[in-house]
């Protein structure tokens, strides 16, 4: 049955765009466990990872550009939080959530005024012909761009699940009051997770870079999928965006081969939806403990 | 009653007068104008929804599209009047704001924006894959046609446009100063302290959806004609985003906000002409250093400028009390006294109720009773289980077996809404009293006339003929007295001393002739001398009316004062019950507070 | 003199709970803060620690003063509160808490775990289950190892009877005995007059947010004056 | 060296923003409106700002790098030309630009430099404002009709200008393609650019065998391409943006389509288009409206590229782009036209000179002026331009207009 190919195909090229959408949702997902709150500029970071990428790649090796990028959207990502979000984290949860979505405003306005360039494009990593296998198409970058999101995940839950920083994350996550006794400052951790989520940004730029060109419209494109892909997994765990996205990437790919193109974006949103209505804890809820 | 009048009418006025002015300029300006009074009518209609009912909502443009579109296509395919479709366009618009409304009833923060953003997104494919809409290469306006005259020229459009945001303007003033506005101040302070005095805050919030989407359809539906070219980019996210800056930065909590927010923010980008690149950068930085400097908006800078004096007094002839008289004087009282007349039997039956959250058993098969005219005080230790009993005597936690019957009737668990019609009101230990409202208004809502329909017709009829308004007024203002708050009806109840607020809600919660009171450690953070004047009040008041009174407490002082029946609770369970003199006495209550060591000296 | 509280305020809108206190803890010593419910005790000891804003006032710890300075900073130093509702951590194992709370020990090396499965043993047969299945008993016996655990020099006790079965007090007391044997300071603050009285020798009276009486718990049990004042 | 290029250009926006209102002051008393003795002023709006920013920069440095070159030459009879470019893409902007340039600037000419749904809505207003217009970018049918008076069109043809010349190209390759797929994005150009090319296909006997939409702004294209490869297309047609075309000719090099060659829409006429979309882009084909690539050697290109650089200093990536080559091109063509005007700068006039202009290529008003674009005329019932397209084709990884 030659559509079973098509069909395994298609899955592919789900799978591919998918681990974008995880990598992209991984961040998010650890800014929202350690600080509640949910990073509407995250999409921003993206693009200044794919843009650092790019500039970066012009004179430095492939390795050192994916070790000292991901970093330098992290320390970025740092800055914006002590310098102008501590001062609003006093105010209401409703003024940082707004604040987040000018600042993600903001950063993509500056990369488009500073340099006026249409689209820039990056070379794969993985450069050669593609595996076919029973004449499906495996093309490098979608094994590279899979391999980049299971390990940026497993970076994450390492660092989350086995070192101190990441269990005084999830202490501040659980309990402030209690994690501040503890030692943990509010402001040291809140710092670390952006850090970490705008390291993790980085990290989705790089990977997205080749794929899907650098451009300021970046932004908007990984946002929206990544938000999707984290409540799909449940905001709070990290497989849960890993395998979000992947799923969000294959239902997306599926429905616009075999429904309608204009049904991919609206796809995206039903899923939403649905997972909003009947699962807000998502499909791999966090162990929720009632506390007494 | 000019005053209220003026201050519901002037953002209309203010419109009117800028348009007229608009008149003597070119007609460059004037186009500049109509677009800024639909920004500024869009950004006065989310004050309702994000100012007042702390909604981030991104759904702004798909809700101009509806309006828009609608009345084009209706004006093109049934010939409808201009008029009559922008009106047709708001209902549209204003059903998507109850579709909306219905899932965002469950959401808050984060994921409610998510909801609003999805209808965004699926509002604009929707009408870019519609037959007739054009798609995106657009659909074309035609010039407006009214009484057989087609408006060509910028004045004509002024007028029009003028007329037209005006009237939005006086109707969403209205509903923001009046009672609805005040509910949903009341709603965004305390939930519960509202829950507790009959506002059904889902139906509150479908309403201020539809009401909010219903004007901002209206706004597009005016600017379809002036900008000639409908397509679904001129709706897109990015204006959601825009017009969300409108309220944050005019300033959320009133009117003027949003339109002094819309209009300076749409004449922006005329201003940064020679700043074009520049322009949406600007923007942005502007929003958040508002949010973080500014948090009130232009609002606040102007009226830390101009430090506008403290709102005068109202002048309003309300015929004048005298507390003394009050207490003596049969015949004013009988319109107090005459609900809640003291009947025998028991007020208050706890049968058997048990809560436990997850290992631990808050309250174990307590069963209490509660004689009707009797001031029945709770006692017991940090984490014996009193909050958890009386949040479940007030319909706020369901309880995992038993039974509480109030007079006889039995009580549907849970439903707390409904507890002011039945005559049971309450008072908080963290007093939830609704800060940015003024005492009278307050106690108003403690009246309980609390229906959507009610409180949207008042704050339109209240202004003028207000004869509902009378009525409910004196009776808060006769509550006031009663506490002793007479001087204080406009002050802002944020402003009170702690005994002063605690007094407001007390008056708040007998304004509706309740027949029970329950009262959530009202001594709690009190001074000395203020407990006394509480005592006194809490006496007089089941005194004259004969008000049950239940109530939980740790001043035992106060308790040994006021009660004349006692319970004493120890983790969960009852342990002592009856007159507080011999309840205090048991061995048991005294080890409970002072160990075993002390009794065993006795 | 280990910890000094000079004209402490605390205020939230327009109640004031705490209205000028001043007390200081000698190195060593241990002294019950008594009162009514809503006296302020709770209010006074979170400013200590700088969980809640201090309206007025200044805390010296070992000399230097604190009265600014973040609760974790105050924690890492040495002064540690085991808080009213224990706030524990309901997804973090008995042994992962352990592990979180000597992140506070900073340079002081921290106790072995060892060392309080010893002083706690139920806790030791509890140690890989979730902190929010614990009973009632077991989550004050982790909150006080997770104060423990980082060897402060000032250990806070908030109403650690709070809450609990008669049966479990008398066995938490005893502990409580030992880790002030072991040459704690202690500020226990507690509403039951003979569960202090096995511990603290000085005692202070808090009424509506002032302090109204100290000097030593035996005289503060009998006087029925004290007694009164507290029932105030 | 961008910073440096970005302070010099607010510094000199800044200067246009303050003495503008003094301008003004001084223009009540002209006979003709946006003429005094020494200048003419002449209006142009585009976007600077969003997704299509290129569009606007393109028009706003072509037109101020021709009318720079014409001031430096001793101006229109000698009247210095001063350009005014307004930021403007959504609706609402360009009829708030159009009007300010027209009741409030009072400028003599206005070029509109967008071709999205705005300068559609901008077109409308000018029908009724009168005021001699020249639409140098848009394609799209709704400018052109109604026709008006007022308004021409310059160097870029009509749809179905473009659509017929895509047809002759498509004819023209050898073996004649019989089954033609097409992927289309679903934006305002591009469904443009399909209305006017399908009919066209039929007549002319190919057979369409699927057509697959896509979203603006997508990265992936496996749903569409897949489709299309079953149903065995001879040549697959891509309308959209070169950020699109070229990321799915790359994708479908990894597929069975591999080797299949392509016919792309005039926005993948990019130096980019290559070089992101691979070895599978070579001999990909389309029609081009100007008779040169910027990388060409022809010494008009090259004279073109040397003085833009002059001018706006090093490139960014991609620029200049055709935008810039026609706007160059086209403020030539109005430099013509007021010339021939003479001194009597009235509207009326202005537009009779203008359907009178034969065979006008820029070098016609200066040697200095670069031929960068076909010869355009104009008549009383005709208002296209230029209405030629070459065939163009991606050899050696570079676009080559033959």
């Amino acid at each position: 049955m030659i559509y079973l190919t098509e069909f395994l195909q298609v899955v592919i090229g789900g799978v591919k765009i998918g681990a974008i959408y995880s990598l992209a949702a991984i961040g998010l997902v650890v800014i929202h466990k350690a600080t509640k709150t949910v990073n509407f500029a995250h999409g921003a970071f993206i693009m200044l990872g794919a843009y650092a990428g790019y500039f970066g790649l012009k004179f430095l090796p492939y390795s050192l550009v994916y070790l000292l990028v991901p970093i330098a959207i992290g320390l970025i990502a740092g800055g914006i939080e002590s310098g102008v979000l501590r001062s609003l984290r006093r105010a209401d949860h409703f003024s940082v959530v707004i604040s987040t979505v000018f600042l993600g405003i903001a950063i993509v306005e500056l990369v488009r005024v500073v340099y006026e360039s249409e689209m820039l494009s990056v070379s794969p990593v993985l450069v050669g012909r593609p595996w076919i296998i029973a004449d499906v198409v495996l093309s490098r970058e979608t094994i590279w761009i899979g391999l980049g999101a299971l390990t940026a995940s497993a970076i994450a839950v390492y660092v989350f699940m086995r070192l101190a920083i990441g269990r005084g994350m999830r202490a501040m996550a659980s309990n402030p009051r209690g994690a501040q006794l503890c030692g943990y400052s509010v402001d040291w951790i809140y710092g670390i997770a952006w850090f970490f989520g705008g390291a993790l940004a980085g990290l989705a730029g790089l990977f997205a870079a080749p794929p899907m060109g650098v451009s300021p419209e970046l932004a908007l494109a990984t946002l929206v999928p990544a938000f999707v892909a984290a409540v799909i997994g449940g905001f709070d765990s990290l497989i849960g965006a890993l395998l979000g996205g992947i799923i969000l990437g294959i239902v997306e790919t599926l429905s616009a081969a075999y429904i309608s193109s204009a049904m991919k974006g609206a796809v995206t949103f039903m899923l939403l939806f649905a997972m909003l209505l009947f699962r807000p804890e998502g499909l791999f809820p966090e162990v929720k403990r009632r506390s007494a | 009653m000019l005053s209220r009048v003026l201050r519901v009418v002037a953002p209309s006025l203010a419109i009117v007068l800028i348009s007229l002015v608009g008149l003597l300029c070119g007609t460059y300006v004037q186009y500049v104008i109509c677009i800024a009074l639909i920004a500024g009518i869009t950004g006065a209609s989310l004050v309702l929804l994000v100012g007042l009912g702390r909604v981030i909502m991104l759904a702004t443009g798909a809700m101009g599209a509806i309006g828009a579109y609608t009345s084009t296509l209706f004006i093109e395919h049934f010939r409808f009047p201009y008029l009559l479709a922008i009106g047709v366009g708001g209902l549209f618009g204003a059903f998507g704001g109850f579709l909306l409304a219905i899932p965002a009833g469950r959401f808050r923060g984060h994921n409610l924006a998510m909801v609003t953003l999805v209808f965004q997104a699926i509002a604009v494919i929707g009408i870019r894959e519609l037959p007739g809409t054009g798609g995106s290469e657009g659909m074309r306006v035609r010039p407006v046609q009214m009484f057989g005259h087609q408006f060509n020229a910028d004045y004509e459009y002024l007028l029009l446009i003028g007329a037209c945001t005006a009237l939005l303007a006086f109707i969403i003033s209205a509903l923001q100063q009046g009672r609805f506005g005040n509910t949903l101040k009341a709603i965004a302070v305390t939930e519960i302290g509202s829950e507790a005095f009959g506002i059904n805050i889902g139906l509150y919030r479908i309403v201020t959806f539809a009401i909010t989407s219903g004007c901002l359809a209206a706004a597009g539906g005016l600017l379809a004609p002036r900008i000639r070219i409908l397509d679904p980019e001129t709706f897109g996210i990015l204006a959601s985003v825009n017009a969300l800056a409108y309220p944050i930065v005019g300033g959320m909590t009133s009117v003027w906000g949003g339109l002094i927010g819309g209009g300076l923010l749409s004449i922006l980008p005329e201003v940064l002409r020679p700043l074009a690149e520049y322009k949406a950068l600007i923007f942005a930085v502007l929003v958040i250093l508002v949010i973080g400097f500014f948090p009130g908006g232009i609002l606040e800078m102007l009226a830390r400028i101009v430090s506008i004096a403290r709102r005068k007094p109202d002048l309003q002839p309300l015929p004048k009390f005298n507390s003394r008289t009050i207490l003596v004087d049969s015949s004013t009282t009988q319109s107090l006294s005459g609900v809640s007349a003291p009947r025998h039997g028991p007020a208050l039956e706890i049968s058997d109720v048990s809560v436990s959250f997850g290992s631990l058993r808050a309250v174990d098969h307590v069963t209490l009773g509660v004689e009707s005219g009797a001031i029945h005080g709770l006692i017991g230790p940090n984490g014996a289980g009193k909050t958890s009993l009386f949040n479940v005597i007030s319909g706020f936690l369901p309880p995992d077996e038993g039974q509480v019957r109030f007079f006889g009737e039995s009580h549907i668990p849970g439903a707390a809404r409904t507890y002011v019609a039945r005559g049971i009101t309450r008072t908080f230990q963290h007093v939830a009293i609704y800060g940015p409202l003024s005492c009278l208004e307050n106690v108003a809502i403690g009246l309980g006339h609390n229906d959507i329909i009610q409180s949207i017709r008042s704050s339109f009829v209240d202004p003028f003929r207000d004869p509902g308004g009378i009525r409910d007024r004196q009776s808060a203002a006769e509550a006031l007295a009663l506490v002793g708050l007479d001087g204080r009806r406009h002050t802002t109840a944020s402003t009170l001393s702690l005994g002063d607020q605690r007094r407001l809600e007390i008056a708040r919660a007998i304004v509706s002739r309740p027949r029970l009171l329950l009262l959530d450690e009202p001594m709690s953070g009190i001074s000395l001398d203020e407990e006394q004047k509480l005592l006194a009040l809490l006496q007089d008041l089941n005194a004259r009316l004969g008000l049950t009174m239940f109530l939980i407490e740790h001043n035992i002082r106060f308790v040994l004062d006021i009660c004349n029946r006692l319970s004493v609770m120890s983790a969960g369970q009852i342990i002592a019950d009856g007159a507080p003199k011999d309840v205090i006495a048991q061995p048991g209550v005294r080890r409970i507070y002072f160990g075993e060591r002390e009794s065993a000296l006795q | 003199m280990i910890l000094q509280v000079k004209e402490l305020q605390v205020r939230y809108g327009s109640v004031t709970a705490v209205k000028g206190v001043t007390f200081d803890v000698q190195e060593g010593e241990c002294i019950a803060l008594l009162g009514a419910n809503g006296a302020g005790k709770t209010s006074t000891v979170e400013a200590i620690v700088g969980l809640i804003p201090k309206s007025t006032g200044s805390v010296f710890f070992e000399g230097i003063d604190i009265s600014a300075k973040q609760p974790s900073t105050i924690a890492r130093l040495g002064l540690s509160l085991v808080p009213q509702w224990r706030e524990l951590f309901p997804n973090f194992t008995v042994a992962e808490t352990l592990v979180a709370a000597r992140n506070a020990a900073s340079r002081r090396d921290p106790m072995p775990e060892s060392y309080i499965y010893e002083l706690f043993p139920q806790l030791a047969e509890r140690s890989n289950s979730f902190a929010g299945n614990l009973s009632g008993g077991e989550q004050q016996m982790l909150a006080i190892s997770r104060a423990l655990i980082a060897r402060p020099k000032v250990l806070v006790l908030d109403e650690p009877s709070a809450g609990l079965a008669s049966g479990i007090l008398d066995s938490l007391f005893e502990v409580i005995k030992k880790i002030r044997c072991e040459g704690v300071s202690l500020l226990l603050v507690e509403q039951n007059l003979e569960l202090a009285s096995r511990i603290a020798q000085h005692c202070l009276v808090l009424s509506v947010g002032r302090l109204t009486w100290s000097g030593p718990i035996d005289r503060a049990i009998h006087d029925e004056s004290i007694r009164n004042a507290y029932f105030a | 060296m961008r910073i440096k290029a970005h302070l010099q250009k607010l510094s000199r926006w800044l200067a246009v923003g303050l003495t503008l209102p003094v301008f003004m002051s001084g223009l009540a008393n002209a006979q003709q409106q946006g003429v005094t003795e020494s200048e003419i002023l002449i209006g142009a709006f585009g976007p600077l700002t969003g997704p299509v920013s290129w569009v606007g920069s393109g028009s706003r440095d072509g037109l101020a790098l021709a009318a720079d070159e014409i001031n430096r030459n001793g101006g229109i009879n000698g009247r210095k030309i001063r350009l005014i470019f307004e930021d403007a893409v959504k609706p609402a902007e360009s009829i708030a630009a159009a009007k300010k340039l027209t009741e409030q600037d009072k400028v003599a000419v206005l070029i509109l430099g967008s071709g999205s749904t705005g300068a559609e809505a901008a077109g409308d207003y000018l029908r009724s404002a009168g005021i001699p217009s020249f639409n140098i970018v848009g394609v799209t049918p709704k400018i052109r009709d109604p026709f008006a008076r007022n308004i021409f069109h310059g160097a870029s043809p009509s749809a179905d200008t473009f659509a017929q010349s895509w047809v002759d190209v498509i004819l023209g390759q050898t073996p004649k393609p019989k089954k033609v797929a097409i992927i289309v994005g679903s934006y305002a150009l591009p469904q443009a650019s399909l209305k006017a090319l399908e009919p066209r296909l039929q007549a002319a006997g190919i057979e369409i065998t699927r057509t697959e939409r896509y979203e603006q702004g997508d990265k992936d294209f496996t749903a569409q391409l897949l489709p299309i490869s079953r149903s065995k297309p001879d040549l697959i047609v891509f309308l959209g943006h070169y950020t699109e075309s070229a990321l799915a000719i790359k994708q479908a090099g990894e597929t069975s389509l591999a080797g299949l060659p392509w016919f792309v829409g005039a926005e993948s006429i990019v130096r980019a288009f290559p070089k992101i979309a691979g070895p599978n882009a070579e001999g990909a084909r389309s029609t081009w409206l100007l008779p040169y690539f910027y990388t060409q050697p022809e010494k008009p290109m090259q004279d073109f590229n040397r003085k833009w650089t002059a001018l706006h200093g090093t490139p960014a990536e991609g620029r200049p782009n055709y935008v810039d080559v026609l706007a160059y091109g086209d403020m030539y063509i109005v430099a013509l036209v007021l010339r021939k005007a003479g001194n009597d700068l009235s509207w009326k006039n202005i537009i009779e000179a203008w359907e009178s202009l034969k065979d006008a290529k820029p070098s016609d008003f200066g040697p200095y002026a670069s031929d960068v674009i076909f010869p355009e005329g104009f008549s009383s019932t005709d208002h296209q331009g230029n209405k030629k397209l070459i065939p163009i084709v991606v050899k050696d990884g570079d676009w080559k207009a033959r």
